[in-house]
């Protein structure tokens, strides 16, 4: 698929941001397609939106190469798109439909896809950190010079397993990258009140794992920190954490329509300035990258796409229904009835 | 006498027993300046502030422990889990820490800690966010485990919770929140743990449930009763002290037995009860004594598939209908 | 054939399959340098080096939850716990992550992880290291559970175990490990999971079991048969999947059965057995199913204490008489 | 008891002195006795004796108030003697006998005396570091003063438990020390093989805790620093963490007899030669502070409290077989029978 190639073909600079744009905006299409599936009772669950914080996954999944390894917590979404999940297949795991993904089994939380590299998709908060070392475990176990990308939430490091996690991946010398997302927020509990010290990239520090801050809303500079960072991990076979600082402007979940309760509109605001999409079209344009009319053609680009992933989740089927005992297990069949 | 919902049941309980006790406090994840995400704890942070009421960390294990070192030195924390699956990652603190000190200490120190939240299936939140743990709980010696099925239950559950000494799991169920109910205005007002309760006397069948299921029993007591079959329905309330008296008495009368539970039915603890029964009743018992539970599949997401995977209503009148013969 | 104690067909097991599947690995706290608390990994180290045999830190969750990453990646990894009493502290990883994700990926991705070690108590290791979780783990879709109780289960299971797909969790017992038997040299034996068996054929009261009360059951029938009552003992050696079928037909031959296990009575996974002999076997039963576990305490450390705690001969005896009538 | 009094009455520096040393004879005795009574078959389970790190716990302890709490893992009989459990009363608990502090119920590794602040005795590797955090919780929010010492072994900071327990310390500022004890060894696991940064102090520098390493075999160094940190951690009512330099010369516990297996008997001697006792005993000598035949005689007078212990324990009963069902709750009876 082109709009997720981004990054793991050779394409001049100019195509790369205009196609970082594509990107983003098809992320953020899809998001409040999925809101709007949420809301039409068509979405179920818990769904976490990843609007406001494209620039982080895109910068970062742009600079891997395509066999490289993709994890992350519940929020994924655009990291799904960004690796090349077909969106009418992703939108279709919304919708709980036979085509979606995981075949309706996994839902939002639970987008997988190992033939593009991307394992998930976990509900659990830290959960995901130590399947994380595991993929890199089996990466140097086998010699096959993968790295991971394991993304994190700011409360998720609070997890004790995400402190076992760091270790083991230090002491083995594991090739990943933990790139904990500090929106600020977990869920409706801000930083201060959850982390003893605001600067989380120090949690790497008693591990021997090199650690960064760095900015998550202006792909330009994601994707110059990613290269960089990506490089020195693939050569070393070493991990490394970094904080990236980014927002979301969405609810926590779908169902959060409280935000008041932990943020004012004048922060939002603020953080709006440096909005991953008005930053980049502004250098777009600033630069002459691209004129106001291509940005706009873009965009209702980007919305069909994601407008055929809703029609296309929609007029999916449901699953069987005695599609409740398969993939319990690889080999056999649990016992049937109440 | 008030009619309130069984969230209000709870806040209330949570109100009456922190101001009646300054060692009472509550602690979990976004309980509160972000008011609980079932908003059981809602409006308790601005009421109490932070000194009775601590936003934690998303640290299971970690709070977990906190409270009960702080129960080892007489405070009585409640610990709200966000959803009871998460307390998965605290089973070593509760199982293996809560439930065993005042037996390792020999007496010395006691633990009163409450440990509550929704345990079961919510609406589509998928495999790892719907399990029902509480029967791994009532397998755990030194704990006390409850389930309370209605307003009155949960507030009267709850302050004898927090009174006791000993480390009870207080489950509660997502789909029970919103349930109203009467529930006595008087602040001594208790149920005691160990007390299955009759909520439907009937002759023909005992249905045995606890938590939203009894409601699920309920109804489909109503449908046999259009057939003339005369259903009684017991709501087991506690597991652990498990309240046996009442539910043999009940299949000591109607001869037969129905056992419904949310949870996965194998090693699910309607086994523990299913087999009490076969032990005591054996000469009173005309049909095999029967389980009605959820399929033994980790929840699937999509509507349909939970729909099929969850015990409901139909599957419990088949099986009620089975065991009828 | 050769005779071996329960440990060396372990190891044997493990040797075999490292040798035979590059995929395959250990990982355990103090298996490699230390050869192992058990002595269960005794050489393996200086054998095949760190490339296949990764002593851990002290991270139970993170270790689980590596070993399953690698499995997601199509590694065979297998984790021991030094007790099982620990893996509680993973449980989360087992039972939320393990057991459910090919479920929830629809089938993509499978978990071929083996999760083994001594399960139940040991000889005054106190509450904290003496408990039987098998129940727990049996009671969770997803996995898959084997108790082997002699060295030619244990190493026909083990190897079994490896090959699987599927998670796997494998209890050995303390009081196993130096038991000696006759166990197949042939690389290709394996035991299959869900095939109870009987060791003792019998008429008058069915003695069913897993792991060491297998052999506790055993002498209880070898004493009952001086009184002239023939009792049959069933190994149930894996709990999940169950093979009910050789379980019901042994109570279908003898009418009588009492389920013997080591756990905690209350909420074991004798009771699901139990309750499924009365679902199943409700007019072959001449007496009540009966059960004879742990008694429902944390595990006492003195070592009187802990002898009455665990179920021992002279308690299953008087079971069985009771049963008997 | 004098024994226990050290450092909770106010003495003159010769006369503390000579009280660690007779602290420190006592320690040892009693593990050798605990050792004598595990060969016997006496002492059963799981028996981990602290010989080796007696200046840690006697430097430390020295330095509390009479109402501080003190926690540690299994290797805690020092602890419990040094805070002032009769010797008789720990041994019979080592013996299983209904005249333990615990009845008989624990055993070794769970010693138990709230009234003496000891809070034991926990056999989970890092499962006791939240209980810890919990105690100093209490005491802040009782706003007793009280201070919380939290006794850990090096392999134990990989449970991913105490880093969630070091940041809760932080975040809600509570008055504890953890006190790594770093003895180089995680049973069988040397610490370069468990730990991806060998100085574990510095785990606590995510979480704004100040941290240091410190030595853990010279009585005199440790109580200084005890002094020290011990006011600052009162004064401020914020956690401190400190690593702990010493080295355990007994086995892992009472039946590692393959201590080949991780180490040599050239570092054993090498580490010997800042035995604590050794240590004490010189500078006792050397300063004049004590002549070798008040050395001899305190050596005597603490090994006949040991063998009292020991008689004492092996004369008392075993408890009552119904007491198995004492204990299960605080208010009833569990279920009887199998
Ligand atoms: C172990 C566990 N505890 C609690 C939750 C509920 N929960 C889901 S998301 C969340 C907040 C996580 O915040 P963060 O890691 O910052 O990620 P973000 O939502 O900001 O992307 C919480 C508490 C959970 N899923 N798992
Ligand atoms: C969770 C857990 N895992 C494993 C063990 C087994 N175990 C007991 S002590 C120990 C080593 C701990 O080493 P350290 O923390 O350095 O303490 P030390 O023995 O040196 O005092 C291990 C692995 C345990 N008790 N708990
Ligand atoms: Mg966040
Ligand atoms: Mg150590």
């Amino acid at each position: 698929m082109a709009i997720s190639a981004s990054g793991k073909t050779k394409t001049s600079e100019t195509e790369l941001l205009r196609q970082f744009y594509k990107d983003m905006l098809l992320i953020r299409h899809f998001e409040e397609k999925a809101m709007a599936g949420f809301r039409a009772g068509k979405v179920g669950g818990y769904v976490h939106l990843y609007i406001g914080q494209e620039a982080t996954g895109i910068g970062w999944l742009s600079q891997l190469r395509s066999d490289d390894m993709v994890i992350g917590a519940y929020r994924i979404h655009g990291l799904a798109l960004q690796l090349g999940m077909d969106p009418k297949v992703a939108m279709a795991e919304l919708f709980g439909r036979s085509t979606g993904c995981s075949q309706g089994k996994g839902g939002s939380m639970h987008l997988y896809d190992p033939k593009i590299g991307f394992y998930g998709g976990w509900g659990i908060v830290g959960g995901h950190t130590p399947l994380a070392v595991g993929l890199a475990f089996g990466a140097k176990y086998k010699q096959t010079d993968q790295i991971v990308l394991c993304f994190l939430g700011d409360g998720s490091v609070n997890a004790g397993v995400f402190a076992e996690s760091m270790n083991m991946a230090s002491l083995w010398d594991l090739p990943i990258i933990f790139i904990i997302e500090n929106n600020q927020f977990a869920m409706g509990t801000r930083l201060e009140y959850h982390a003893a010290d605001p600067e989380l990239h120090k949690r790497a520090a008693g591990f021997a794992i090199p650690h960064e801050r760095l900015d998550g809303m202006d792909v330009m500079q994601v994707r110059q920190d990613a290269e960089r960072i990506i490089a020195y991990v693939r050569e070393k076979q070493k991990p490394y954490l970094i904080e990236v600082m980014n927002y979301r402007f969405a609810g926590h979940g779908a169902a959060d329509n409280t935000q008041s309760l932990y943020r004012s509109d004048e922060e939002v605001e603020e953080w709006k300035k440096r909005d991953p999409v008005t930053l980049l079209s502004k250098h777009l344009i600033g630069e002459g990258l691209a004129k106001q009319k291509d940005l706009d053609k873009w965009d209702a680009e980007a919305l069909a796409i994601a407008e055929e992933a809703y029609a296309f989740a929609d007029a999916s089927p449901a699953p069987e229904e005695d599609e409740v005992y398969t993939h319990v297990y690889t080999d056999m069949m649990p016992e049937e009835g109440h | 006498m008030a009619v309130m919902t069984y969230r209000d049941a709870l806040r209330t309980a949570l109100i009456e027993e922190i101001e009646r006790d300054e060692n009472v406090f509550i602690m979990g994840e976004d309980i509160g300046r972000y008011q609980g995400t079932f908003r059981v704890t809602a409006g308790l942070f601005e009421q109490f502030k932070q000194a009775r009421v601590y936003d934690t960390p998303i640290s299971e294990p970690g709070v977990t422990g906190i409270a009960i070192g702080a129960a080892m030195m007489g405070l009585r924390p409640v610990v709200e889990m966000m959803t009871m699956s998460f307390s998965i990652l605290a089973m070593d603190q509760i199982i293996n820490h809560a439930a065993k000190i005042h037996y390792m200490t020999g007496g010395q120190i006691s633990v009163p800690i409450v440990i509550r939240g929704p345990g079961g299936a919510g609406k589509q939140l998928s495999a790892q966010h719907s399990q029902s743990l509480e029967g791994i709980y009532a397998h755990t010696p030194g704990l006390k485990v409850v389930c309370p099925s209605n307003p009155r239950d949960a507030k009267g559950m709850l302050k004898t919770a927090i009174r006791d000494d000993n480390p009870v799991i207080f489950t509660e169920s997502p789909g029970l929140y919103a349930m109203k109910g009467e529930v006595p205005d008087d602040e001594e007002f208790f149920v005691p743990f160990g007390e299955a309760q009759v909520v439907r006397e009937g002759t023909d069948i005992s249905l045995i449930a606890w938590s939203r299921m009894v409601h699920e029993c309920d109804k489909v007591a109503e449908t046999l009763s259009q057939d003339g079959v005369s259903a009684e329905v017991v709501d087991v309330r506690s597991l652990l002290p498990l309240d046996t008296e009442t539910i043999f008495q009940s299949v000591r009368k109607t001869h037969r037995a129905l056992v419904v539970y949310e949870g996965w039915r194998s090693g699910g603890f309607g086994a523990e009860i299913a087999s009490r029964i076969g032990e005591n009743c054996f000469d009173d018992l005309d049909a095999p004594v029967a389980r009605c539970a959820g399929l033994n599949v980790p929840m699937p997401y999509a509507a349909n598939l939970e729909q099929v995977a969850i015990p409901k209503q139909t599957d419990i009148l088949a099986a009620a209908r089975e065991v009828l013969g």
